[in-house]
């Protein structure tokens, strides 16, 4: 089967991501499809990896879970305050600095 | 190495700026001493310059030189040559003046804020005669500076003191009250500020251009005026036509907004109308002197092509600028206003006089900056001191002084027949040799500028009749005629003003060679007379 | 000998310098200063008049070079001096007769506080005249040709609390500006075209250049002498400068000044017979300002306004001449001369009879004053004879000899102004006579009693000694003068001279002259002398109000000039701050309108801003590719 | 060969015996300026498990300097040992890059660092609550604001000491990027500098709202952005089949594009190339602050602690310019002719969005946050002139611009009112006349932001400048100058705010800082003057800096 559908899949992915973090109000869910992004590049990454016959991508892919692990620690934590401070999770809510 | 006496003759007012701002809140009058003895040490510094110069001796003289932003190929490099020497005079000699005519103007500003800040570490009369030094020596420098980056470098930089004396020590005396002043002088200061910065910066382009230029086919980027000159008479240096014209029209467009030049000139207005007189002489009578004398420099010295191929729209804009100028002088209600206009005026015979490439005419627009500098001195100080004592601008509001304060009117009068440039006044003759020499050239335009001295006496004598004459108005009844400080103002420069205006050999004999020079930048000759021609 | 010439200038310009700047300290003694500083310029003048007359004929002209003034490479300005046989002729009237008015004054301005200046200004203006006829160059002269435009405008305006004064005097400046531009421009040309404007290097070289240029220079000469001349077009000063003190009018405004046209003519000859197209617009304008002169003066009920309108008519008389080239010159500077006397005289007579009269000027007001002062009455009587050219006195003469040499123009030009003269000649009489009858003779139009109580008294001695002077120059100037052709001799060496060949006798001349001057009297006598004159002017004809109001020149003026002007500017100052200055501000505001717009992108979203990146990210991955592709 | 062999290939050498794997060499000596920040953070952590919360504060600051200080003295002791010009080199088996433009920005990421955290020490701004000093910083970043937990720590005295470390971690990330030499250093180190700040900006003592409000925009648009540069390196990596440098940009220059033949045969070889590029460009402009990915710039700026703005500010452009030379000028010169042209147009368009927008704001902190997108145009301008002189202008406009804006903030930390910092304009209206000292102060670094001659600004636009100029990039000069007329005139209103208006009689006062705060002013003033009118020995430094180690 043609590799390149692996790449196809993870521009897929990075897309859907992309378009969720545009459309989604929930700071959680805008955040989930980061991470569904960060994976699409995992993905490709690991897919390269197999193609190019090096484990760079491979190793790659692991750091990248690694940070987007730290990022969720960081990112739930201030995702959290925002939410006791509004009781709410949409990031439209969070629009007090603007022009 | 030598004394470094150009630094030396720059150097001294900037430290006197420095000192006069250290005096501390309650020594106002140490302050104003301080300043006045550094601006007439400076005045010695001057003279000094003036004796060593030679005028027949090599174009620029006591020059320094030392490495500076090798980067950029940037020396700090000075010398100066006659057209540079007469300025510095003038700018040293006027200084003074303007101290002393601004003696009190920062006072009362002191005394509101002396309520209202506890230790009064606002001082306004250490600010103003700081920043008037400060104006000076910057001034005094980019006369001196032979390296176009030095040049450019405080062009721009004395915007920023200027831009304070404007904005911060306006006239108080308005029709509209304190609120409506204190606006119109921000507005004023800003409208300054961002018309010469954005002249500035459209010049930086052209500095950067120049420096792009240089280094493109000397090997190496130079700013200095020498290297550059020579390089160019030995051919190393062959700019392309559309290359020099654009930068020409970089560094013309920053020196025509200084100058001011129609239709440029609308913030001139603006800036002498709302500041006080002595600032609003310090503008149009030294600083804007830097942009004529540096088309006069740099213009012509760094692109003689493009100034040649400029000068048919230079001269139109001139010719308009000295109708245009003297007519609205004609049709202000304002007193420093119609000054202005008047100045707009002059300063279009200045440039007219430059670009007629001819000795006369350039000769002429030199000892033109000067006498300019002492005729709208007298005029706007005792203006000053006028609107001063009846604290308003407008003309309607004056009638006969000339019964109640007849020296005052007296000066007043001679300001404006200087301005008027009557014969046996300084004025006069930088005017007849500009007429001249833009005559033997440009006959037509020649004469039309002639006939624009009938304006010239319209809007003085027009001037004169409202405020001088008349039956005594009211408020104006018991005005007190000059005082002494007044009187060590106006008298000295009126002398000088007669005397220039008598025997102005001293400074013709200075300049003339220095023209010389410029006119062969651009390769120019004065043309024969016909009887010559003829034979 | 040469080394007092700038002591001519030097002495009175000190004079003004010290009285000027002198202050309260000199008011007692000011006016005495003056007339001393005066009267020494005066006596310098004879000391060298003296010294000249022992010359040769031809080695009479003295020169002394002062100094370098404004060197500019081929520009070479000097002030020097040159005092040759007409130079000497106006420094002697000029500071003869200043010196006479000068005492005079002393008597006519005892009450006004501002005395010492009025001298100083006095001295101011002896000191420019005397710079103008003894410079050596143009640009000298132009320098003494604003001085004493300046001295006239501040002589004017002396009473400057008046707004009438004032008016006047910047009136006068003013005209006399555009002239002045003339004379700039003039001695551009002169520049452009010898190199020099020195008298002498010019006048030799005339005929080195094209007749052109010469009548160019010319015109403009004749512009600039027409404003300083109060000729046509540029007349309309003179009436209104009678604002000024009558000392002024008498001095300035009738004996010097404004003769200094003539003289620039007369000076600049050379140029003048290089170029007869020039010439022609000069006799064309003189025997023009004649008539309008003469007539004007026939309107006028305020005395020196009709004196005003008989010196620009007598001026009239001596451009005319000049403009008649070497057979004019001498009779245009003899007549000249007589005039300074005989006007100086008049003016200074209504002087001492306004002074009398509580400056009442209105000579409907007058009447029957012969009684009341005697010694005015003699001398403007003996004035008047001389002016209406009476046979035997100095008018009659001078105008004589012109109107001779006008007939001996030749061909139709020379029958047309022959007969202009004559006409003048007539009007002249009839004016003059008119202000004779109505001032001195019928019965009293005014009340010794009542709110306006006037009473008539003769003048201090020190204002009827220089009257009486005067009138013995105005009697036996002229016959002195044309004594066995003395003057036209004197003059010889500067200006030359040829005997026109008149197609009349002179004889026959004369007669003419002399029924003119009986008819000219006669019509006068008849209506004023005999019937009783209402004390206000009757409404009169068309023409008649016309005239009064000196051919409407003002209203012509303030419809052509002035209104249009004051639109002009109105509209400039309009447009100075809605357009060029809106460009600037209209920028500014675009400017700023654009970032309330832009600022509003930040609207405070996450997501949009989210969305900005994303489109931003699509348009550079986009781009990249497309440069790839093409 | 076929990809079922390749696939078995992999397998055994998967299989082979693990003593094969060599162990990696590393240079700790070339790599200590990082490694001591990293070191200090980590004990300041320890600091925050082990000391007693009264001593914490001192301890923290005392570190931090400490680290900050000697980490600076090494690199110091690198550039004097040449690591800068003759000895630069590689380290980390190919991960970091020890050259002269690495050590300048090294070297001036630290001392921009020390200044900071002079700032972030401050606590005599605000009088003291219970007793205790405060700082700008909330006593418990998890208490809710206005809550009862927030006044309880409050009263208890707490402080978040934990910024101490945090920044070192930041400052560490920021060391490592522009240093770094392949895509998955430079990755990890934008997430390592990336994450504190996120909390950084969270910590507010007062507006805790808008802080939180700051952190959550950033840190989301932020993770955005690294997606985008995590998807681009992958796409990069693709195409090249190695993640460093010097490998990338052989198979870039002459493009051996060893992609698949099977997806060479889908896909233009070059396009994951454009692609990678592209999207790792984004990233990077993303953090540089450039339009169109500015958005996060205002509001985090004007929500985020003032200190911690003048961090970012300062210390991010410096690090995020870094990399993007880096990358251009190491990994992609081959493409030059691809992403000049789109990074004109950012240029272009940065310059003129920041300056215009900036002049209708109405608070100071996005004022400057407005007037740093524009800078960041101008010193693109200086990037796209792809030569040594550029890299050095860009060099020299950094160390300028992060000194006067880390100075400009910290006068913003002066002017305070009852609600803390006022930073609204009105309210700076005649501060001139109510102090003019720090009026004037703040004056020279507006001047500066301007362009004023003799001041730092003006040399850096003309270095930058004139780089564009002599790479034929005359036009970007002109719409450079033109933008900064336009920006003038906002610094130039608050100037006649300050100076000539009237000030309000419920005007803020000025604090009186601790010798921290005004050891940070000035510094600035004095870098500010000092490279504006002697200029000279600092662009010899950043000249000889100008060259990256391929």
């Amino acid at each position: 089967m043609n590799p390149v559908n692996y790449l196809y899949l993870a521009a897929l992915l990075f897309t859907i991501g992309a378009s969720g973090v545009l459309i989604r109000r929930n700071a959680i869910i805008v955040f989930m499809c980061v991470e569904l992004m960060l994976n699409a590049s995992n993905l490709a990454l690991v897919a390269f990896s197999r193609l190019h016959g090096n484990l760079d991508g491979q190793i790659m892919a692991f750091f990248t879970m690694v940070v987007a692990a730290a990022e969720v620690v960081v990112g739930l934590a201030i995702i959290v305050t925002l939410f006791r401070s509004r009781h709410s999770a949409s990031v439209d809510d969070a629009s007090l600095m603007k022009l | 190495m030598s004394f470094p006496l150009l630094t030396a003759v720059a150097v001294l007012p900037a430290a006197g700026a420095v000192a006069t701002a250290a005096v501390p809140a309650a020594q106002r009058t140490l302050a104003k001493w301080l300043a006045l003895c550094v601006s007439l040490a400076t005045v010695v510094l001057a003279a000094v310059v003036l004796v060593r110069f030679d005028p027949d001796g090599d174009r620029y003289q006591l020059t320094e030189s030392h490495a500076w932003i090798a980067d950029f190929g940037v020396r700090y490099e000075l010398g100066v040559d006659g057209i540079g020497a007469v300025l510095v005079a003038l700018t040293a000699v006027l200084i003074p003046f303007v101290i002393l005519a601004g003696w009190h103007d920062a006072d009362t500003a002191d005394d509101e804020k002396t309520a209202e800040t506890p230790g009064r570490r606002w001082r306004p009369t250490q600010g103003f005669f700081a920043l008037i030094l400060a104006v000076e020596a910057m001034v005094l420098i980019s006369f001196l500076a032979t390296d176009v980056f030095l040049f450019y470098i405080f062009f721009e930089a004395m915007l920023i003191p200027l831009y304070f004396l404007i904005g911060g020590f306006g006239d108080r005396a308005h029709q509209h009250g304190e609120e409506e002043a204190s606006r119109q002088r921000s507005y004023a200061a800003v409208k300054f500020l961002l018309y010469n910065l954005a002249g500035g910066l459209i010049m930086l382009a052209a500095v950067i251009g120049l420096y792009a230029v240089t280094a493109d086919q000397l090997g190496e980027g130079t700013f200095s005026l020498q290297a550059i000159t020579e390089a160019r008479a030995n051919g190393e240096l062959d700019m392309a036509t559309g290359t020099e014209r654009w930068l020409f029209l970089g560094f013309f467009f920053a020196f025509a907004i200084k100058a001011p030049l129609f239709p440029l000139h609308t913030w001139l207005p603006n800036a002498m109308g709302e500041s006080t007189a002595p600032v609003a002489v310090l503008i149009t009578a030294v600083v804007d002197k830097v942009g004529t004398f540096a088309m006069l420099r740099f213009c012509l010295g760094l692109f003689p092509e493009a100034s040649e191929w400029a000068t048919p729209v230079v001269l139109v804009l001139a010719l308009i600028s000295i109708i245009y100028g003297a007519l609205l002088a004609v049709g202000q209600r304002d007193i420093k206003r119609l000054i202005a206009y008047a100045s707009i005026s002059h300063f279009g015979f200045i440039i007219l006089g430059i670009f007629a490439m001819t000795s006369q005419g350039q000769g002429g627009a030199t000892l033109y900056m000067v006498n300019h500098g002492l005729s709208t001195a007298v005029l706007m100080l005792v203006a000053g001191f006028l609107i001063s004592r009846r604290g308003s601008r407008l003309i309607a509001d004056y009638g006969g002084v000339q019964k109640v304060a007849p020296v005052l009117a007296g000066s007043f009068l001679v300001g404006g027949l200087a301005t008027l440039s009557l014969p046996g006044l300084a004025p006069f003759i930088s005017e007849f040799l500009v007429l001249v020499g833009t005559f033997s050239r440009y006959p037509v335009i020649g004469i039309i500028a002639a006939a624009t001295i009938v304006l010239a006496a319209l809007y003085v004598l027009v001037l004169y009749q409202r405020t001088m004459t008349g039956p005594v108005k009211a408020g104006i009844e018991g005005m007190a005629d000059l005082r002494v400080r007044e009187l060590a103002v106006a008298a000295p420069l009126i002398a000088l003003l007669i005397f220039l205006g008598v025997f102005p050999k001293p400074l013709t004999d200075i300049v003339n060679p220095a023209v010389e020079h410029t006119l062969s930048d651009v390769r120019q000759h004065d043309p024969a007379p016909d009887v010559e021609a003829a034979k | 000998m040469e080394s007092l010439i700038g002591l001519l200038v030097g002495a009175p310009l000190l004079g003004a310098a010290v009285l000027l700047c002198g202050g309260r300290r000199l008011d007692r003694a000011g006016h005495w200063l003056g007339t001393a500083l005066a009267a020494s310029s005066f006596v310098i003048g004879l000391l060298l008049f003296a010294d000249m007359l022992g010359e040769e004929t031809e080695q009479r002209a003295m020169h002394q070079h002062l100094f370098s003034w404004i060197p500019v490479n081929g520009f070479q300005a000097d002030v020097a001096f040159q005092l040759d046989q007409l130079s000497m002729t106006f420094v002697l009237l000029i500071t003869g007769v200043g010196t006479l008015i000068h005492l005079y004054s002393i008597g006519y301005m005892e009450h006004d506080e501002r005395r010492r200046r009025f001298f100083g200004y006095l001295n101011l203006f002896l000191a420019a005249m005397l710079l103008l006829v003894l410079a050596d160059n143009f640009l000298l002269l132009y320098v003494g040709w604003e001085g004493v435009g300046l001295a006239s405008y501040l002589l004017i305006g002396f009473w400057q609390h008046k707004p009438s004064a004032a008016t006047a005097a910047k009136k006068a400046f003013l005209v006399n500006r555009v002239g002045d531009v003339g004379l700039s421009i003039a001695i551009m040309i002169m520049f452009t075209t010898f190199g020099t404007f020195a008298f002498g290097p010019v006048f030799e070289a005339t005929g080195e250049t094209s007749e052109g240029k010469l009548t160019a220079i010319g015109l403009m000469l004749l512009l600039a002498a027409c404003g300083k001349s109060a000729q046509v077009p540029l007349q309309s000063w003179l009436g209104d400068a009678m604002e000024g003190p009558t000392p002024v009018s008498a001095l300035i405004h009738a004996a010097t000044m404004v003769t200094a046209g003539v003289y620039l003519i007369t000076r600049s000859g050379a140029i003048f017979n290089a170029a007869p197209d020039a010439q022609t617009v000069v006799v064309v304008v003189g025997a023009v300002t004649l008539l309008f002169g003469a007539f004007v003066g026939c309107a006028k009920d305020d005395i020196k306004k009709a004196l005003a309108g008989s010196t620009m008519s007598q001026i009239g008389y001596m451009m005319l001449a000049a403009g008649l080239g070497p057979i004019g010159y001498a009779f245009a500077i003899m007549h000249l001369v007589t005039h300074g006397f005989f006007k100086a005289g008049l003016f200074l007579g209504a002087g001492s009879v306004m002074h009398g009269m509580n400056d009442e000027v209105d000579m409907r007001r007058y009447g029957g004053l012969r009684k009341y002062m005697p010694v005015t009455f003699v001398t403007f009587g003996l004035g008047y004879l001389a002016i209406i050219g009476f046979p035997g006195l100095s008018g009659f003469f001078s105008k004589d000899q012109i109107i001779e040499a006008a007939f001996a123009k030749g061909g139709t030009q020379g029958w047309i102004l022959g007969s202009v003269t004559l006409l003048g000649a007539a009007i002249t009489a009839y004016y003059m006579t008119r202000v004779m009858a109505l001032t001195f003779f019928g019965e009293k139009r005014w009340s010794e009693t009542g709110k306006d109580a006037v009473h008539p008294h003769e003048s201090p001695k020190s204002m009827t000694i220089p009257m009486i002077v005067l009138a013995f120059g105005s009697v036996f100037a002229g016959g002195l003068f044309k004594w066995n052709e003395s003057f036209v001799h004197w003059l010889e060496p500067v200006t030359q001279f040829e005997h026109g060949h008149s197609p009349l006798s002179a004889t026959a001349v004369t007669s003419m002259t002399v029924v003119a001057l009986v008819i000219g009297v006669g019509t006068a006598w008849l209506q004023y002398g005999r019937r009783p004159v209402p004390a206000v002017a009757p409404r009169g004809s068309l023409l008649t109000r016309a005239v009064r109001r000196d051919f409407l020149q003002d209203d012509l003026n303030h419809v052509a000039l002035v209104k249009p002007g004051e639109y002009l500017t109105r509209g400039l100052v309009y447009v100075d701050h809605k357009l060029v200055d809106g460009v600037v501000n209209g920028t500014a505001a675009t400017v700023g309108g654009a970032s309330g717009r832009l600022r509003r992108v930040q609207n405070g979203f996450v997501r949009s801003y989210a969305v900005s990146m994303f489109g931003g990210a699509a348009v550079l991955v986009a781009a990249t590719l497309l440069m790839r592709a093409v | 060969m076929s990809t079922t062999q390749s696939l078995h290939s992999l397998w055994t050498s998967a299989a082979a015996e693990p003593d094969k794997i060599p162990s990696p060499h590393i240079e700790y000596a070339q790599l200590s300026p990082t490694l001591i920040v990293l070191g200090a953070a980590l004990v300041g952590i320890l600091i925050e498990a082990f000391v007693p919360r009264r001593a914490r504060y001192n301890a923290q600051v005392v570190l931090a300097i400490a680290g900050l200080a000697s980490a600076f003295a090494a690199v110091i002791a690198l550039a004097l040992d040449g690591y800068g010009t003759t000895k630069a080199k590689i380290a980390a088996m190919g991960a970091i890059a020890v050259d002269g433009p690495a050590l300048f920005l090294q070297g001036t990421i630290l001392l921009v660092g020390v200044v900071a955290v002079f700032t972030f020490a401050e606590r005599r701004l605000d009088p003291k609550k219970h007793g205790n000093h405060v700082d700008s910083f909330t006593p418990q970043a998890a208490a809710t604001p206005g809550g009862e937990a927030e006044r309880e720590a409050a009263r208890a005295g707490f402080t978040t000491t934990e910024v101490f470390p945090l920044a070192l971690f930041a400052i560490a990330g920021m060391l490592i990027f522009p240093a770094a030499n392949d895509l998955l250093t430079l990755f990890i180190a934008l997430e390592v500098f990336s994450l504190p700040l996120y909390i950084l900006c969270a910590l507010a003592r007062r507006n805790r709202l808008m802080s939180q409000e700051a952190a959550v925009k950033y840190f989301l648009l932020g993770a955005f952005s690294s997606a985008f540069l995590l998807f681009g390196i992958a796409l990069l990596y693709g195409y090249a089949g190695a993640v460093d440098y010097s490998s990338i940009a052989r198979v870039v220059s002459n493009s051996e594009a060893n992609v698949d033949p099977a997806l060479a045969g889908t896909m233009g070889n070059d396009a994951l190339l454009l692609i990678g590029g592209a999207m790792i460009l984004v990233g990077m402009l993303f953090k540089v602050g450039a339009v169109p990915f500015h958005m996060w710039t205002p509001d985090v700026y004007q929500g985020a602690p003032t200190p911690v703005t003048g961090l970012m500010a300062s210390a991010t452009k410096v690090a995020g310019f870094g990399a993007l030379l880096r990358l251009l000028y190491v990994v992609l010169p081959g493409l030059r002719w691809d992403w000049e042209p789109v990074m004109w147009g950012a240029a272009i368009i940065t310059m003129l969005g920041g300056a215009i927008v900036a002049i209708t704001q109405t608070d100071i902190k996005r004022m400057l946050a407005y007037s740093s997108i524009a800078h960041a145009g101008f010193m693109l301008a200086g990037v796209i002139a792809t030569s040594e002189d550029g890299v050095s202008s860009v060099l020299f406009y950094l160390a300028a611009y992060s000194f006067v804006t880390l100075g400009a903030f910290a006068v913003v930390t002066l002017v305070r009112d009852a609600g803390g910092e006022a930073t609204h304009l009105s309210k700076w209206a005649g501060l001139g006349r109510r102090s003019p000292l720090v009026a004037a102060v703040f004056a020279v670094f507006l001047l500066a932001f301007a362009g004023i001659p003799l001041t730092s600004g003006f040399t850096g636009k003309f270095a930058v400048f004139k780089a564009a100029a002599e790479s034929g990039a005359g036009a970007l000069v002109v719409i450079g100058v033109i933008s900064s007329a336009i920006a003038a005139f906002f610094y130039i209103r608050v100037i006649v705010l300050m100076f000539f208006q009237e000030p309000k009689v419920d005007g803020p006062s000025v604090a009186v800082p601790s010798p921290m705060t005004i050891t940070a002013i000035t510094v600035g003033v004095a870098v500010t003057v000092v490279l504006g009118v002697a200029p000279q020995y600092f662009l010899d430094l950043a000249g000889q800096a100008g060259v990256f180690v391929r």
